[in-house]
């Protein structure tokens, strides 16, 4: 009991502090507060929750230092020292609408940039709109976002998971790999379930001919995919495809390469970069992978992106890979848009309203290539992406990825006002892809 | 014999027990049990340990399920009855192990015990409404047990749980009441002021009672008729005077208990 | 009962104008508070007969997504509509399993419950019509008619929470005191003597299994018009645990424990993982143990001594 | 015919594995009657040490052998080290209390030795696929297994064996049967209860391990990969009977054979065919396939 009263009152403390805090921070004009929320323990903690965190953490260090290179230069956001609130994004949507409504309210942070899980998006969003308040989704994948809604709070900084099949099936079609008949395996929630769809579609309009034939949806976090494999073995296919991510994916790999499945059949893995640095030369040569984005070894080359690698690198000793690419050109996006607005508003801290005005519709140049607000009235990004194929170097230690092929974003995203599913049905209608570049060196590590 | 002649049978007999039988296991709890009631008896049910006493009453009571043989109480077949339709006819029983609410005061156990009765479980109407206080004290005082009303049972001694107990099986106005070792774990000084209550209390209302019992001076003194069990056979069935005084009953059943 | 109806009256309007006072994101805590309370209430129900429903999550799924599809489809917004629909679907659905369930007793009862909930959960994140297990979003209510602006709503979904929350714990003080409500008690302590007494314990387990599930229901409505966004989750096992450590935290013998827990269990998550982010469930857990340890018998037993009637 | 196979090999190679995570799951039950969700922590622990000491092992350069009584070891001492801290230090406070409270205590637990795991080894992933590799592939039909898979089956049975043998041949397990059956007489015959009570969790705990210390080698070790075996072994032993071992055994072929029949034939049902076989054994069987109800006496 008295330990129980104890912990009470130092929750009380705790209170009290940070009504002092908020306080402080409502009066003081020099900190610009984000809350960023992303997965710190469960299944997304590793793959993509933390090292997007590690790269928010760097990346804000060298912007208050004033480190970046040009135009992220300006120290902070526009003189202004960033202060960062890490929440924890497991538990479940219910606790992220509470958590965010806490964020803004009782925490006074002036944007948050966050959420992996789609579900989590979809709930947030409409609150961040009745509160009026700035929000960047920097993650999660599902169109239903801003396709089934309007905001004019809400962004997404990071294209829609649509292009990562669409992308994949084109890159098949651009290396002329036969494909009469495909086996699938995803997990069986959202994500799974709509990658399958994309796939499927994609498919449909670029070889018709081809066959799906074994379909396995695993539950999310099986761990345990010997019966799938069987089950995907048990037919010759030319070629398997998963939308797997993290544990689920390192386990996938590490149980069906020993039986042979990628020497039977090519397997393409529509969202596979954050699993090379851990499984090394575990990974079979010759696999075809996605990023979700023109991420990490499939970056484009350019001075900026060296330094965000090199930055990244030096910090954790492991290159960044998709997650760490979209936190940052979240924030950087985030920076340009706010210090536009603050030149708008002769240098003082801007509303919500003048925030979010000149992040809306704006493009930023982010290592990962050009970022345009395009899709949505300017609330949801496109970006160009890219497929490569993987090839373990003994001489580097480390998985890299050959025949790398860009997709301009206008090859791989619907044009606007156009529904996903709808372009996926209508054979890619006004999808254009003249800017093509083939393969290039990948950045110096 | 012919339906009617059966029917007329059972019809003298409150409760009549036809060829029951029950094995667990290997153990013959009873064997070709023929038993027969008359309304106003004061019966004791009388053996060693494990010779069916209490298998008989937990047949009677639908605890049990009897292998075979039929089980009549006026006139109706019971023995596939539950415990509750059973206890619907008018058959109450006290319990060798006192069966109440301890974490409930001894009031609340009566109310318990009236609410089941009543049949008529609402989901607003109060409990503890004026005339089920009434009721129930008035079942406590028979039981000498009113000023006991507020004490949670797990606070209770021995000899008071047994007199609840009977209490709670008492308030259901039943016309049969099976005792199931009313003394027993009683201190012997206790046995007899405890009996004379239970005794009392019984006499406000016609009621044929059965009792399991070991002690003999409680048998002789408060039934009219002993019926004596020996690994399932009964091997007497008299007025007490008679069945104690014969051989079986003096070799199987009181042999150890006045060596 | 005049006391009880003059006294649930009074917190009642107390709790009205207290909200008045209230900071936004704490008008919502206790929303979602009063909402969960609600749910958990129906837990505390089952306990009182000695049985513990560790998938109470599923109740409020069925109530949320009632309320949510008749939001989206039939037009029904009225705030105080949709609950009372969310409680009446959550216990339609679940009654057919009233009379199984009533057989079950101690881990069995609550681990065929949770198997329940999980097929429950394992069919709507297969529903792609219902979104998945992303789930969909509920626009906002309206109130008798009138359409509710920004700045008011979260006040008015505070009111109205709150008036539930209320009436249901008066309700449910009053069903504790009924004949069925101690005979229900008498059950935990002592099955076979209810049935020796012509009681039927089954049914009464029954209608303590669909009363919770009403109870379910209505919170999870209550849950998902304030959060304007309904998903499997709610179904989920974890869900449910935590409804079941709210009732055990205010214990059987309190109704008013019951909010107050929900209460507790809201602060403590949501400011632990404000301030440890990263070990937030690690401050979470040893909360939990310390309350199993040092308040056996539930927060309720702080001010209602064991001998007295609740 | 071939399909038929095929099921069966998949539902057995995952039964195997499920049966000896369950196993320590009833085993703890049988004794404690506490049901563990913090089982699957424990599991996560056994993986974890593993991943550690087996890549000391390699960086040792012995030779891969070694590394199958490394993971021995790596569970023997997450059994010896966290177990009785977890059942001195936590859990004997909580005896005797209601089952589902004690359900509760040890999702507390749970979540509390999530985030110790992740404060101890990060939130970096672990490989240690060295000893998958050990022996080889088999060919089943037209399957091609794993070997490592199919030894896991020969563990399963060996641990089986142990434990049956140790319960029903030796003294310790009578004694131990005892206290299953009854705690009370148990003691007034004189037995140290708490002694056995900890033993039993220190051997249960030892399996949860040993089920980590074996998975280890095919999946990555990270933050997460609790969760997933704590509901489906709760349905293992919840269908065998809970503190039943031959139940723990049934339990676990019913529900691999169920899920390989769902992936091989109706992939969608997947996720919740495991779930389904449970309520439904818990509707015809209440206690679970190896329990029976004992009559109460009065």
């Amino acid at each position: 009991m008295a330990q129980f009263s104890r912990f009470m009152n130092r929750n009380k403390l705790c209170c009290v502090a940070m009504g002092f805090l908020c306080a402080t921070s409502a009066v003081a004009q020099e900190t610009f507060k984000i809350g960023i929320v992303s997965f710190l323990s469960g299944q997304a903690a590793e793959s993509f929750g933390i090292p997007a965190v590690n790269g928010a953490k760097v990346l804000i260090e060298a912007f208050n230092k004033g480190q970046a290179p040009a135009p992220f230069n300006k120290p902070g956001i526009g003189g202004m020292q960033i202060e960062a609130i890490y929440i924890d994004e497991a538990g479940g949507a219910t606790k992220q609408v509470q958590e965010l409504r806490n964020l803004y309210e009782r925490e006074k942070v002036d944007v948050v940039v966050g959420y992996v899980g789609s579900g989590d998006c979809l709930a947030v969003a409409p609150v961040a709109e009745e509160l009026k308040k700035f929000l960047i989704l920097y993650d999660c994948g599902t169109p239903r976002i801003f396709e089934d809604n309007t905001f004019r709070y809400v962004f997404r900084t990071a294209a829609h998971a649509t292009m990562d099949n669409v992308a994949m099936a084109r890159y098949l079609q651009a290396r002329k790999i036969p494909v009469n008949s495909y086996s699938m395996i995803n997990q069986d929630y959202a994500w799974g379930q709509d990658s399958r769809k994309d796939f499927m579609l994609s498919m449909a309009n670029l070889y018709p001919q081809a066959k799906p034939a074994v379909d396995q949806l695993p539950k999310f976090g099986a761990g345990q995919y010997g019966t799938e494999i069987s089950a995907l073995m048990s037919q010759p296919v030319d070629l398997i495809h998963s939308s797997l991510w993290g544990g689920d994916l390192q386990a996938f790999i590490l149980q069906s390469a020993p039986r042979g499945m990628f020497k039977k059949s090519q397997v393409v893995l529509t969202a596979a970069d954050h699993v090379l640095p851990g499984l090394g030369n575990k990974m079979p040569d010759g696999t075809i992978i996605g990023a979700r984005g023109a991420y990490g070894l499939m970056a484009p080359p350019s001075p900026l992106n060296t330094w965000w690698w090199n930055t990244y690198s030096k910090a954790y000793n492991v290159y960044p890979v998709q997650a760490p690419y979209r936190m940052a050109q979240a924030l950087m996006g985030l920076k340009l848009a706010v210090e536009k607005a603050m030149a708008a508003n002769k240098g003082k801290k801007p509303s919500t309203e003048i925030m979010a005005a000149s992040l809306r519709g704006s493009e930023w140049v982010s290592p990962a290539g050009t970022i345009r607000m395009a899709l949505s009235n300017g609330q949801q990004a496109i970006q160009d992406t890219a497929i490569g194929r993987t090839k373990w170097s003994e001489e580097k230690k480390m998985v890299l990825l050959e025949d790398i092929q860009r997709f301009a974003a206008t090859c791989v995203n619907p044009p606007l006002n156009v529904k996903s599913e709808d372009w996926l049905k209508s054979g890619f209608a006004g999808a254009k892809c003249d800017s093509q570049v083939a393969n290039d060196k990948k950045p110096k590590k | 014999m012919d339906e009617q002649k059966v029917q007329a049978m059972s019809q003298a007999f409150l409760l009549q027990a036809r060829g029951l039988n029950k094995q667990f296991g290997a153990v013959v709890a009873a064997s070709d049990l023929n038993i027969s009631i008359r309304a106003g008896e004061r019966v004791s049910l009388i053996g060693s340990n494990g010779a069916g006493k209490t298998t008989f009453v937990n047949m009677i009571t639908g605890y049990v399920k009897a292998d075979s043989g039929d089980i009549t109480f006026q006139g109706q077949a019971i023995q596939s009855f539950t415990p509750r339709q059973i206890m619907r006819l008018g058959v109450a029983r006290s319990f060798q192990i006192p069966q109440l609410y301890p974490s409930l005061s001894v009031l609340d156990n009566m109310l318990v015990a009236l609410a089941c009765h009543d049949n008529r479980l609402s989901l607003w109407r109060t409990a503890h409404s004026s005339s089920a206080h009434e009721r129930a004290e008035q079942v406590l005082s028979r039981f000498r047990l009113l000023d006991q009303r507020q004490r949670r049972v797990a606070e209770l001694p021995g000899g008071m749980r047994k007199l609840l107990d009977i209490a709670l099986a008492m308030t259901g106005e039943p016309k049969l009441l099976l005792l199931d070792e009313p003394t027993s774990g009683v201190a012997a000084e206790e046995k007899f002021p405890m009996m004379d209550t239970v005794m009392q209390a019984l006499n406000d209302q016609p009621l044929t009672t059965l009792f399991v019992e070991h002690d003999m001076d409680i048998v002789s003194r408060y039934c009219d008729r002993v019926i004596a069990f020996y690994s399932g056979r009964v091997i007497a069935d008299d007025v007490p005077s008679v069945a104690l005084a014969q051989p079986d009953v003096r070799r199987y059943v009181t042999g150890e208990t006045h060596a | 009962m005049q006391r009880l109806l003059i006294s649930s009256g009074l917190i009642l309007l107390l709790g009205w104008v207290a909200g008045a006072f209230l900071p936004r994101w704490l008008q919502f805590m206790f929303t979602m508070a009063m909402a969960n309370g609600l749910v958990s209430l129906g837990i505390v129900l089952l306990m009182r007969g000695g049985v513990v429903a560790f998938g109470q999550g599923l109740m409020a799924a069925l109530g949320g997504y009632a309320a949510a599809l008749v939001f989206l489809h039939w037009g029904w917004q009225d705030a105080l509509l949709l609950p009372l629909l969310g409680g009446l679907v959550a216990c339609l659905l679940t009654a057919p399993f009233g009379p199984l369930l009533a057989r079950y007793r101690g881990i069995f009862f609550s681990m065929l419950t949770l198997a329940l909930s999980m097929v429950g959960y394992g069919i709507l994140v297969k529903t792609d019509s219902v979104g998945g297990s992303d789930g969909f979003n509920m626009g906002r209510v309206t109130l008798l008619g009138q359409t509710l602006a920004d700045q008011h709503v979260s006040m008015v979904l505070f009111s109205v929470t709150w008036m539930f929350a209320v009436v249901c714990s008066m309700l449910a003080k009053l069903y504790f005191s009924s004949t069925r409500g101690l005979v229900t008690q008498a059950i935990r302590d002592n099955e076979l003597r209810v049935e020796y007494m012509g009681g039927s314990v089954a049914n009464t387990m029954a209608i303590n299994f669909s009363l919770a599930a009403f109870l379910g229901g209505m919170g999870g409505a209550l849950a998902v018009m304030a959060l304007g966004h309904i998903d499997p989750n709610f179904s989920y096992w974890t869900t449910s645990g935590e409804f079941v450590f709210v009732a055990i935290l205010a214990g059987t013998q309190s109704v008013l424990a019951v909010m107050l827990s929900s209460l507790v269990l809201e602060m403590v998550r949501s400011f632990s993982s404000a301030y440890f982010p990263s070990t937030w469930q690690l401050a979470l857990g040893l909360f939990l143990l310390l309350v199993i340890r040092f308040l056996p018998e539930g927060l309720g037993s702080l001010w209602t001594n064991r001998k007295s009637k609740p | 015919m071939q399909l038929a196979l095929t099921i069966l090999v998949d539902g057995i190679s995952y039964a195997s594995w499920l049966f000896i995570v369950a196993l320590g799951l009833t085993l703890v039950f049988g004794v404690l009657k506490i049901l563990n969700i913090a089982h699957g922590s424990f599991y996560a622990l056994g993986a974890y040490a593993t991943a550690t000491a087996v890549a000391w092992v390699n960086g040792a350069g012995l030779p891969p052998m070694w590394s199958l009584p490394t993971m021995l070891l790596a569970a023997l001492a997450v059994a010896l080290l966290v177990a009785p801290l977890t059942e001195r230090g936590l859990l004997r406070f909580y005896y005797g209390r209601d089952e589902v409270l004690l359900v509760l205590v040890t999702y507390a637990m749970f979540l509390m030795l999530e985030d110790t795991t992740k404060l101890i080894w990060g939130a970096n992933p672990y490989y240690v696929s060295e000893p998958y590799a050990l022996f080889g592939n088999i060919d089943i039909g037209h399957q091609s297994y794993v070997g490592y898979d199919l030894f896991l089956v020969l563990l399963a049975l060996l641990v089986g064996a142990v434990v049956w043998w140790c319960l029903n041949r030796t003294r310790t397990g009578k004694i131990v049967t005892a206290v299953i059956h009854s705690p009370e007489i148990a003691s007034s015959m004189g037995v140290n209860v708490s002694r056995v009570y900890m033993g039993a969790f220190v051997a249960g705990i030892f399996l949860a391990a040993l089920g980590g210390a074996f998975t280890a080698p095919m999946i990555s070790v990270q933050p997460g990969v609790s969760v997933g075996v704590i509901i489906i072994s709760f349905a293992v032993v919840i269908i065998g009977g809970l503190g039943s071992i031959e139940g723990a055994a049934i339990g676990a072929l019913i529900v691999g054979l169920a899920r390989a029949c769902a992936v091989h034939l109706m992939p969608v049902a997947e996720l919740f065919s495991v779930y389904l076989v449970m309520a439904l054994v818990l509707v015809f069987r209440p206690q679970g396939l190896f329990q029976r109800i004992q009559a109460r006496k009065i």
